[in-house]
Parts: structure tokens; sequence; C-alpha cells
């Protein structure tokens, strides 16, 4: 009893900021099981679907503006998508990537320049911030909604690769690109699907994150973003049930550490995560074997 | 029209125009006041030659041996507090540890040295704390390659982008703090007098890699980077050639972390972050990914855009022309926007893989007039090329539409395209793991 | 069906097993390469001819059997882990550590390859791809090379004239300073054979030589295998669909299917062989 | 692509001679113009405290856009830079300034950029004063730095006066890695506290840090009486919200970087009690609060930068007097010369301050003995005056 008293305010926020992670996961996983691509920008468009909801909120009713919040990350993912990294599909691997870095430098510095390097205070929705009391801990509404709507949309999106068309070509495409082109598959639907369902579950978590933390800023999206990538390699890169579990070790592990005292590592305690299980099992928890023809 | 000159000349050439640009920087350094324009060119220069080896560094590294690795700015930071917790004056520890006691090291290696060897003893005294840093990155480099470069592409990329940020958080953990003085700033150090200091250093260890590259080694550094199985076929060992390639790489970024800390005269670890990672890949990208020539012009170009020439971005007018648009932060945008431009347009940067030779810079002199003047004939003829291409682009599409709507006509009439494919479990690839 | 010949093995596949998850790329095959002699690998597409390659050259560890080069057994490998379980052949059960090999160490106990899919270095030019392969002969550290020890110059000089007189021999002399992927297509076949020379092997693996030549091509090919056979005293294992070619040059055919050993013997042998014919024409599922 | 490198290089070369001459030109020819250097991040992680430091400073430029130095009456300009709240941008940014002839700079809002910044200033004998650089470091060992501030030890000491005066005998220090300001101050109210007999627990939160739960569950799990946090607004807005959702049941204790209409904006409606020490008590200059607030009101960008509205910052008030610091100092020193300048600040008395009278001590530190306490009012969002407390 005391062990669950002194310790559940951080699992619970572990939980909730794992939930969260897994939404951003989620990109992240998928655009790699087909592109091969980390995709440095998609913290970005985290980060930009909350300070659109900032903007929106001010003029338009609430349901209108979460509306229109998903469909801006989805047209700001696609659409980096076809500006940056499928005209150098065929180019290196290294300069795909380093598109991907391009474009987060220009996200983060475009924001700076619209928000003028302020913190932006993310707008109070419906009672997603009220203030609840479970046992020893008091925490925002959020916390408990995060899980359930994570592992309601998680199920949602699994039965939708395994049951739908679409995506059966999905898990074609992330088998074996070239073959999946000549069977007929358009490539380029199935990746600006998945960049779909990528951003929209971004956009999604922002509106869960940023109620939880209010404050959004530049750089709000680098370090989610980084440690929502971890989750995804530990989970194995290209499995959606694997990120989600990554994510949620990932969130209710760093609580811990902070609980314990040792703050100054809880972040570097996810790249130490990052280094250990790519030694040990570079595919991840649910990962498959990454394979190279030679 | 091709000319080339006998290595003797071009000998001469080089140490005549490197000798020439030293004593521009020193004079200039020296005679220069504060309070002119041109001294901040003296300033880019000094930071510009500081990036320019850390540039090629990671060029060497990503460009060279195809290793793309993101921990830059870690090792530049182990190389910055190493340089700086050797160097501080015994009397500054006091102020400098305030928190701690005046720190644990209680002695700086150049006074030391001077006390014994005089001014000579003074840049003796610098250059060990320096080469030493250089060493203490090599030897963190080694223990980090062991695991971390059996790792692929972009695997490799974020365990040394998340093993930069683990020692960032190291250098500032407060119970290290009688070393590096935790989260608070290290200075009074020793540093350079003169801008023809890091010019020297930089262009020193700049030309050893550039001898590098060019050795046996080197080449066998590029087949790596070209086909890592066909390297392997030639009995090259990988993995003893990367990690040759990552503590070499790990070295040179310790060295210019050191000049950075002098240039900066004060260093804490907060700037040593993934952005800045990020600045010098982009400066590799800028100048060519496997071109050192490239890197060198890259770092100049960036330094001085991003931090002299386009700050005028920043404050409403620039070189005449005033904007609303132009408020705090626009340079950044426009910055990256070009990188972008860069990244998607010209993706091999300003000079692709090719290095600077006096033979092509002489060539390329000559004809020169004769350039210019076929210039507007030439971009009349490529226009026309283009042009030719959409039309032939347009009706491509037009002929695949026809295709697609044949195929859905077929489709609608109940014949099958192709069989589907087999489930999961069926599909097999060949391959090996990675090792 | 162990065949009749005095010279000595330079090259000894036993029980070469190699597993994919279910599926079995190549299954026990056993081979022999004596010195001097010209081996055939033959089958249809994916018999795993490719694959016997690799296991050879390290790039893939068996799942079963022992690669012996020149006496040394350098791989031996029993099925462990997973594989034991799916496995069913000649060491089932049977387990001790297993002793396998990096590619370069394959390479620096003197076995060459060329790939059916070129791999040369595309950065370099044509003298350089050669000269990597003289690397691992080097002996100067990394710190004399970089700053040109008298000992690195002279080595750099041995390699750059023995990599032109190579490069002379095969035909590339003229190309030496252009750049590998500006050849044309047969020259840069021959620049893969030169590359694999470079390296002083004593046996060669040749992947599809002649793969997209046309007859008068692979008439000229077949003549420079022989030529190189000779003059760098080679023994040779190569893989080929030109039955022109094969039965040419060969002195021995092994002949692989589904991953199987269906047949080995001499060139007129292996045309009379019904399983081979069958193999080929009829194997019609 | 020659042909590209051709264009690059020759952009470049014409860029820089047109930079180098257009300064060279300014700088010789200063004319009835003088130029007041402003050394402020306008990004990073100070970005937001820069900008309304820098907002004080316009504003003053706006009221007094002239000086009479000498007999001869100049127009002030200034010339503003972005030091990015970075070490290793300060210098460049430094040496922009001093390169574009100012007379005198301003700033940095940031400790650690000014110590970064302190080294070209010396080199170059421009004198610098800083606005609310709290760290003794800035000015310790540069003559060239005076600054207008009070200090971190003061300040640390106050703040444990005040907490251990006000019943709070264990303290929660969380201070921000990498941030030598509040590990700075932390450190100095740790030695206070000690001293006075409190018990304390200390930790930090890496940088990009935006989830302050579980620092607020250690707090409560601790068992502390005041929770001192003086990190910057950005991390401080996102305390004040964490603490209401976990009900933190103790008083929030901050420095001067909390005297900020973000902190104000973020407590308001919310039951978390915040108090700070600052510089500045609204109110006791009506004619100065007004004026200001009716600049903003009318300058758009100007109140953007204050965070959308036009509540004061004490940082605003201190840029504020820091250009009339900067304009008495060039007319006690009759001269645009910053040699002469510099030579003038010692003895300099300015007075008609907004945040009182600025003399100097010999290190180059303003002579302020106290601090207001100010505490946020849940209800309207505004600062309730407390007390004065001073070190002793």
């Amino acid at each position: 009893m005391g062990f669950i008293q002194t310790w559940l305010p951080y699992i619970l926020a572990g939980v909730a900021v794992g939930g969260q992670y897994a939404l951003i996961a989620i990109g992240y996983t998928m655009v790699y099981g087909i592109l091969r691509l980390i995709n440095f920008a998609h913290g970005d468009v985290f980060m930009w679907s909350g300070l659109i909801m900032v903007y929106l909120i001010t003029i338009l009713p609430l349901w209108l503006s979460v509306i229109l919040v998903i469909i801006f990350a989805i047209v700001l993912g696609t659409t980096i998508e076809k500006v940056a990294y499928r005209p150098l599909r065929s180019a290196p691997r290294m300069s795909i990537m380093i598109s991907a870095i391009g474009v987060s430098y220009l996200l983060q510095n475009f924001a700076l320049y619209i928000t003028g390097g302020l913190t932006k205070t993310y707008p109070t929705i419906g009672w997603l911030q009220r203030t609840v009391s479970i046992g020893s801990a008091t925490t925002k509404m959020v916390t408990l909604v995060t899980p359930v709507l994570t592992i309601v949309l998680v199920f949602l999106l699994v039965m939708l690769i395994k049951h739908t068309k679409i995506g059966m070509a999905m898990r074609a495409v992330s088998r074996d690109f070239e073959t999946s082109s000549l069977m007929g598959i358009d490539i380029d639907r199935v990746i600006t699907v998945t960049f779909v369902i990528g951003c929209a579950l971004a956009a999604i978590g922002s509106i869960l994150y940023f109620s939880n933390y209010t404050g959004i800023q530049p750089m709000s999206g680098a370090m989610p973003g980084l440690k929502a990538f971890v989750a995804a390699v530990f989970g194995g890169i290209g499995s959606v049930p694997g990120a989600v579990v990554g994510a949620f070790v990932i969130g209710v592990a760093e609580n811990l550490i902070k609980g314990i005292g040792w703050t100054n590592f809880s972040d570097a305690f996810t790249f130490v995560l990052l280094i250990i299980i790519l030694m040990v099992k570079p595919t991840g928890l649910f990962g498959e074997k990454n394979i190279d023809k030679v | 029209m091709e000319k080339t000159l006998n290595n003797k000349t071009k000998l001469v050439l080089s140490i005549a125009a490197i000798a020439l640009l030293l004593i521009l920087v020193y004079v200039g350094d020296n005679t220069i006041p504060a309070n002119s324009s041109w001294k901040m060119l003296i300033t880019v220069i000094e930071k510009g030659s500081i990036f320019a080896l850390v540039a090629a560094s990671m060029n060497l590294l990503n460009g060279f041996t195809g290793l793309f690795s993101l921990g830059q700015a870690g090792f530049m930071l182990i190389g910055a507090y190493t340089y700086a917790i050797f160097t501080i004056p015994g009397k500054s520890h006091e102020a400098v540890y305030q928190y701690f006691d005046g720190g644990l090291i209680q002695w700086s290696i150049v006074e030391i040295l001077e006390g014994k060897l005089g001014v000579f003893g003074h840049y003796i005294g610098m250059f060990i704390p320096m080469i030493g840093a250089g060493l203490l990155v090599a030897v963190v480099a080694a223990l980090i390659g062991i695991p971390v470069l059996r790792l692929k592409s972009d695997y490799l990329a974020i365990a040394t982008l998340g093993f930069a940020e683990i020692l960032r958080a190291f250098f500032q953990w407060n119970s290290l703090g009688p070393i590096t003085n935790g989260s608070n700033v290290l200075r009074k150090y020793t540093t350079y007098g003169n801008a023809i200091f890091p010019v020297l250093v930089s262009g020193i260890c700049i030309a050893i890699i550039v001898l590098l590259i060019n050795s046996t080694y080197g080449r066998a550094f590029r087949a790596i980077r070209d086909d890592e199985i066909a390297a392997e076929a030639m009995g090259i060992n990988l993995f003893k050639h990367k990690e040759m390639s990552f503590v070499i790489s790990s070295f040179f970024a310790g060295i210019s972390g050191a000049l950075l800390a002098m240039f900066q005269t004060t260093i804490n670890a907060m700037p040593f972050n993934t952005v800045m990672t990020y600045e010098i890949l982009l400066i590799v990208v800028i100048g060519g990914i496997g071109s050192i020539t490239g890197s060198i012009l890259g770092a100049f170009l960036f330094i001085s855009t991003s931090e002299w020439l386009l700050r005028g971005l920043d404050a409403g007018k620039w070189l005449g022309i005033s904007s609303n648009l132009m408020r705090p932060g626009f340079r950044k945008v426009v910055f990256a926007i070009i990188i972008m431009l860069i990244v998607l347009f010209y993706a091999q940067g300003i000079m692709g893989s090719r290095e600077f030779s006096w033979d092509s810079f002489i060539n390329w002199w000559k004809n020169l007039p004769a350039n210019l003047k076929a210039w507007p004939a030439k971009r009349k003829a490529k226009s026309t090329a283009k042009k030719e291409a959409r039309a032939r682009k347009a009706a491509a599409k037009a002929k695949a539409k026809e295709a697609k709507a044949e195929g859905e006509a077929k489709r609608a009439s109940g014949e099958a395209l192709f069989t589907p494919l087999p489930t999961s479990d069926e599909v097999m690839v060949f391959g090996k793991e990675g090792k | 069906m162990a065949k009749q010949d005095n010279r000595e093995v330079v090259l000894r596949l036993s029980d070469i097993t190699m597993q994919f998850g279910g599926v079995v790329a190549v299954d026990n095959l056993n081979l022999e390469v004596h010195k001097n002699e010209i081996v055939g690998l033959i089958g249809p597409n994916g018999a795993g001819k490719t694959t016997a390659f690799n296991c050879i050259t390290g790039v893939y560890e068996p799942t079963n059997g022992a690669v012996e080069i020149n006496g040394n057994v350098v791989i031996e490998n029993y099925p462990q882990g997973k594989m034991k379980d799916e496995y069913a052949g000649k060491n089932q059960g049977k387990y001790t550590k297993a002793l396998t090999m990096l590619p370069d160490k394959v390479t620096k106990l003197g076995v060459a390859r060329t790939f059916q899919n070129i791999r040369l270095f595309k950065g370099m030019t044509v003298l350089e791809n050669v000269m990597v392969a003289m690397h691992m002969n080097q002996s100067e550290s990394v710190f004399g090379a970089t700053f040109r020890s008298k000992k690195a110059r002279e080595e750099e000089k041995v390699m750059k004239e023995e990599a032109l007189e190579l490069l002379k021999k095969l035909d590339l002399y003229d190309n030496r300073d252009d750049m590998s992927t500006s050849l044309p297509y047969g020259k840069q076949r021959h620049l893969e054979i030169a590359r694999a020379l470079a390296t002083h092997p004593s046996i060669l693996l040749l992947d599809e030589p002649a793969a997209g030549m046309n007859p008068q091509e692979s008439d000229d090919l077949m003549r420079f295998i022989g030529r190189i056979r000779d003059e760098f005293d080679l023994s040779i294992l190569m893989i080929e669909h030109h039955m022109q070619v094969i039965m040419g040059i060969c002195e021995h055919i092994y002949v692989l299917n589904y991953g199987g050993q269906i047949a080995d013997g001499t060139p007129a042998e292996i045309q009379a062989n019904p399983a081979v014919i069958e193999a080929y024409l009829g194997g019609d599922e | 692509m020659k042909k590209f490198i051709a264009l690059m290089l020759t952009l470049l070369l014409a860029m820089t001679s047109l930079a180098a001459c257009g300064g060279g030109g300014d700088s010789g020819s200063g004319g009835d113009t003088i130029k007041i250097g402003v050394f402020e991040p306008a990004s990073g992680d100070n970005g937001a405290g820069g900008k309304q430091e820098t907002l004080g400073i316009q504003y003053a430029n706006e009221v007094q856009p002239t000086v009479e130095i000498g007999g001869k009456e100049y127009n002030v300009e200034l010339a503003i830079v972005d030091n990015e709240s970075d070490n290793s941008k300060a210098v460049t940014a430094a040496q922009d300034l001093v390169s574009k002839g100012v007379s005198i700079v301003l700033g940095s809002y940031g400790s650690a950029v000014s110590i970064a910044a302190a080294d070209v200033f010396a080199d170059a004998g421009m004198p610098a004063i800083g606005v609310t650089c709290t760290n003794p470091q800035v000015t310790a060992d540069c003559e060239q730095y005076f600054r207008i501030c009070f200090l971190d030890p003061f300040q640390g000491t106050v703040l444990a006066n005040y907490a251990w005066e006000n019943g709070m005998k264990k303290a929660y220090c969380l201070s921000k890695q990498g941030d030598d300001y509040s590990k700075g101050l932390v450190n100095y109210f740790i030695e206070a506290f000690k001293g006075l007999g409190g018990e304390v627990v200390e930790e930090q939160f890496p940088d990009k840090n935006s989830d302050f739960t579980s620092y607020v569950a250690n707090a409560k799990k601790n068992n502390c009486d005041v929770f001192f946090s003086p990190v910057s607004t950005e991390a401080a807005a996102l305390i004040i919200d964490q603490a209401e959702a976990q009900s933190l049941g103790m008083p929030i204790l901050a420095g001067d970087t909390w005297d900020s209409n973000v902190i104000t904006g973020a407590a308001k409606g919310k039951n978390v009690e915040v108090v700070v020490t600052t510089f500045y008590q609204e109110g006791g200059n009506p004619e100065f609060d007004s004026g200001i607030k009716e600049w903003m009101e009318n300058n758009s960008e100007a109140k953007t930068n204050n965070g959308g509205n036009t509540d004061l910052a004490a940082v605003t008030a201190m840029g504020y007097d820091a250009y009339f610091v900067a304009l008495e100092a060039m007319k006690a020193a009759g001269s645009t010369d910053p040699a002469d300048i510099l030579a003038a600040l010692p003895e300099l008395n300015a007075t008609g301050l907004v945040c009182g009278d600025v003399t100097f001590n010999e290190v180059g530190d303003a002579n302020k003995t106290t601090a207001f306490v100010k505490k946020c009012n849940n209800e309207t969002g505004a600062w309730e005056f407390v007390k004065e407390q001073s070190a002793e």
C-alpha cells in the first residue's frame, strides 16, 4: 500500500506521457517501416499541430478547431513527404535523412519566427485539464483519458492494417518495396496514407500532450519526437503494437527515474535504453529480421 | 585548353597562398581597430576556421567513410572541457569554481610550463591540453565505437546522437562539479592572442585529414563508403577501418572543440546540443559531401552569413531592403529555406565531391570570359531543353493515364490484374543479418 | 560420387547447409576444387549457387557444414538455436562451438570473388579500384601512411606499379584514370576480376562472369579465364548460365537445384545426366 | 556547376564588401547619431525574457530619442543583436555590435552570455551595462562590465530569509541543468537557507523538459514547505500548471525572472501561491507604467513581444532604466567615445529612474540593498506587494 501510495503519481504520469509518446511513435514506426527513413520532422509536425491549435481556438469553436488541427497536421505531413522526401526517393539514404533534418530545422525556425520565441500557452480543451484525485494522487483528467484513447486508436489502426486492402498494401510495401511496386501496388498512395495516419495520430497526441504540459515553444517537438523514435526502435521498428509498448515503457521508466532522484539522467536514460536495445536485440521487442540482399 | 602545372609550381603557389593568408590574418587582427567592420571579418575567419575543421572531420566520417554519425557536438564538448579544465590559472580557480570550493584540479598546465620554460612553455602548455583533448575524445570515441559502429546507417546516426546527449548530461552533472563546474560556465582559461592561431591549427589539422584521405587508408575508407560488401571481399576489415575513421574524426572534433573553447573564452555544455551537430552537418552538405574544400568553403559561408551578413534580416533592414517581415527569427527562416533548396536541388552542394586544385582553378579562370560570353546562349539552350523535357513528361503522363484507364476498365470488367500477394508467413527474402 | 584427381584440394565444402527460417537455400552441398582446376557450379535460378558463394566467403554463416581453404578449416558450423529444431540433416543434435570467418579474413586466406551484380567502388577510378584491393597487404600503420613515411611511399609506389601491371594484363590500362562507373559493361566485369586478382588469391570465385555477354564476348571471356588461371596460378570456381562457357572450360561441374546437389562430373557426364536435363528442361513444376 | 560556384563566390564577395563598406561608412560618419548596442537574446531559452528587456530599452528610446552631449544634440539609434541565449553565438553577436561602432552596450538577459561576451567588450574597451544578469561573475573580472541590478548572493539570501521568516523549514530546490542562472541562485539560496537552519532537497531537470509532474510529486513526497525554482519563464508556466494539477500545497518561491506577465498569466485562476523577489514594484512610478502600457497598446509588435498583453515585467522596467543610465554616462563623459564613457561610469550617479537610483561600487555593481517581495494574486492575475526585504 505504502509503495503504491508513493509511486502512484509517477506511474500515472508515466502512463499518460507514454500514451502520448505512443501516438507520435506510430508515425515514426510506420514511416520507417515503409521508407526506411527516420522522419526527423515528425516531432515538429507534432509541435506545429499544438501551435496551430493555439491560434485556431481564438477564432473557432473547439470541435472545429480539433478537426482543423488534425487536417492541418495531415496536410503538413503529406506536403513534407511530397516536397522533401519523394524527389529523393532514389537518392542515397543519407540524402533523405539530411533532407529530413533540414525540414525539421525549417519547421523549428519558422515556428520561432511566428511565435517570436515566446512560449505559447495551450488552450483549455473541455474537461481535459480538470483535476481529479485517484487514491493518493491528484492529476489531470487527460492523464486518465490518454491511455484509453491511445489503446482504442491503436486497436483501430491494427484492424485497419490487418483487414483492409490498403493495410495489406502497407504490409506488402514494408516487406519489399521494389517487389510491391512491381506487383502493381501504388507506392505513392501507400506512402501518402502512411503519412496521413501518422500525422493524424500525432495531431491527436499533441492535443493530449499539450493539455497535460501546456507550454509550446519551437523546440517542444524535438524531445518527445526523439523519445517516440526510441520507443519505436524499442518495440521493433515497423511494428505498431511494439511502438506502443515501447512508448509506455519509456514513459513510465522515465518518470520512475525522476522519482528516484536521478533527474539529471532522465533524458539520457532514454538514449541508454536505445543503445542497449540496439546492441542486444537490434530488431526490438516485436520487430522482424531486417534483411539485406547481397 | 587544359594545362597542367608541374608539382613544384603547385607547391610554391600553395605555400605562397597560405603564407599570404596567414600574414593577412595576423596583421589584420593586430591592426584593425575593434569598432571596424573588418574586425568582424577576422572574427568570422576565426570561427569559420574552427567550424571548417569540425566539418572536415565530420566529412571524413560521413562523406568519405559513409558512416552517418551525428555525435560531433558531443565530441567537441569533451574537447572544449578538457582543454579548459587544464588551463585555468591557479588563482582564478576560486572565482570560476565558485560553488565547488575552487574545484578539484588546482593547477594549469600553461602556468606550470610557463614558469619553467617562459613564453615557449606558454605555447607548449596550450598545445599539450589541446592535443590531450583530442586524444581523450579519441579514447571515448573508440569506446563508443565498439558497440555503435556495428549498427547500420540510420541506427548509427540516432545512436551517436544519443551518446552526444548522454555526454552532455554527464558534463552538467552536479556530482562532477569539482571538475566540470556542473551547470556553470568555465572561463578564465588560457586563450590565443591572435586570430592566426585557430587558422593555423585548423589548417594543419585539415591538411592531415587530406593526407589521410589520399593515403591507402583513405582509399579503404572510400571503398567502405561505396560498397561495404565489396570492400570486405577485398580484404578490408570493416570494423577496424570504421573504428579508425571514427576515432580519427573524433580526435579532430576534439581539437576543434578546444579551439572553440579558446574562441568563446567561456564554455558551458548547453550549446553543444543536437542543433550544433545539425549545423555542422548542414555545413558539410552545403559544401558537398565528400569534398574537404567544400567543407571549408561551407564553413566560412555558413558562419559569415548566419552570424554576420544576414543579421540585418532580423533587424528589419538588409542591403537597403526593409520589410515588415524582417523580425527576429527571419534570418533563420531564410537560412533554413536556402538549406532546403540546396538539399533538394543542389544535392551535391558547392563542390560535389571535387577538391580544389590549381589546374582546375587556372583553367576555370582562363575560361571564365569565354564561359561568361557563352552563358546566355547556354541558358537559352538549357531552357529549351527543359521545355522539351516538360513536353515529353506531359506526353508520358497522358500515356500513363490512358494505360491506367485501360486497367480500370479491365478491372471493372472483372479481369485480374495481378495475383494477390501471399500472406506474410510465406514471404521470405534471403539475406544476412546485421553482423 | 567422389572424383578421381590427384591434385591437392584447395577448397572443400562439406555438408554445407544454409537455412533462412524455414527455407533451405543450400542443402548439404559437398564440393571440392583442386589446384589449378576450373570448376563450374550450375543450376537454374534460385538453386542456391550465390548463397553457396556467400557461405564460402563468410558473408553468410552456414547453418551446418564446414569450409576448408588450403587445408585450413575456416568455417565449421553445426545447427544451433532455433535452427537446431528445424534442421533435419546430417549433424543433427551435434553441437560444438561454431567456427566462422569474416569475409575479409577469408580474402586474406587467398579466396577472391566477383559479384553477380557488379559491385565496383563507384566513387573511384579504375586504378584506385585495383589499389584498394592491395590495401590489405600493406604493412604501414595509418600514422605512417598519413604522414607519408618512407615505407609508406615505397609501398604505395610498389602498389601502383603492380596495379598498373595488372591493368595492362587485363586490357584496362588505357582506362586507368576513368571513373569505374563510366566503363562499358564488359570492361566493368574485367575490372571486377582485376580487382579480385589484386588481392593475390589462390582461389578465384567468379559469379556469372559472362552475364549479359554475346556469344563472341563469352568466347573471349572463356579464353581469358583460361589465361588468367595459368598466368596467376589459380584455382577457379565459377557460377555461370552460359552452357557454352561452362562446358568449354570447366574440368568438373556441380549441379544444384532447389538448394540440393543433383549431380557432379565432367562436362560430358553432366550433359548426359538425366536429372540435370530434367532440372533444366522438364522443371515445369 | 562551376558557374554555380562562381556565382556563389561572387555573391559572397559582393555581400561581404557591401556589408563591410556599409558598416564602415556608418561608424566613420558618426555625425549626429550615436548608437547604443542592445545585446539581448531574441531566441533560444531566454528569448522571451530578452525580448521583454529589449522592450524597455526600445520604449526608453521612444521617450528620449536624443541626447545632448557636450553641447551637441545627438540622435540615439539602437543596434539590436540577437545572442540566441547561446554562448557560442554570443561572441560573434557581441563582436558584431562592437564592429557596428556602438558607444555603449546594454544587456544581456541571462548571465552566461554576458560572461561570454565580456572578453569581447574588454578587448574593444567597450563599456557594457548589465541589466538583469545577476551572476557575480559578470562584473567580477571585467572592468568594462557594470550592472544596475542586484546580485545572486544577495537575492539568494533575501529569498532564504523570506522563506525562513515565514516558517518554511524544508525547501525543494529545482534548477535547470546547464543553466548557470538558476543553478547559481539555487546555490546561494541553499547556502543561506542551510545557514539559517533549514533543510534542502535539490534536483535539476534537463533542458527541453516540459514534463514537471515528477518534480512536483518529488516535492510532495519529501514533505517540503516551499518549492524554490528560479528557472526561466517557459519552465515556470509549466511548473505552475503541474502544481495546480497535483495540488502542490506549498508556496512556489522564485527570483527576478519570475516577475513577468507570463507567470501571472499562468497563475491566474489557479490555486497556487507564487512569491518572487524583484527589482521593480509596479505602481511605484505611475507615469512610467501608464506610458509604457499605452506605447505597447499602440505598437502591436511590442505587445506581441511582451506576450500578447501589456502587463509589465520587471526586466522591462530595468531595460528602461539601463537606457537612461547609458545616456547619463554619456552626458557625464561629455563624449561619444567608448573610452570616455567607460571612464565616466564608476563615478556616475543616475537619478530619476523607475527602479531606484544607481551608483556603482568598485566592482561595477549597483549599490542596491533591498529587493521587493511580491505575491501573485490568483484572482486578478496581478502582483501584490508584500514587503521590502533586505539581506540582513
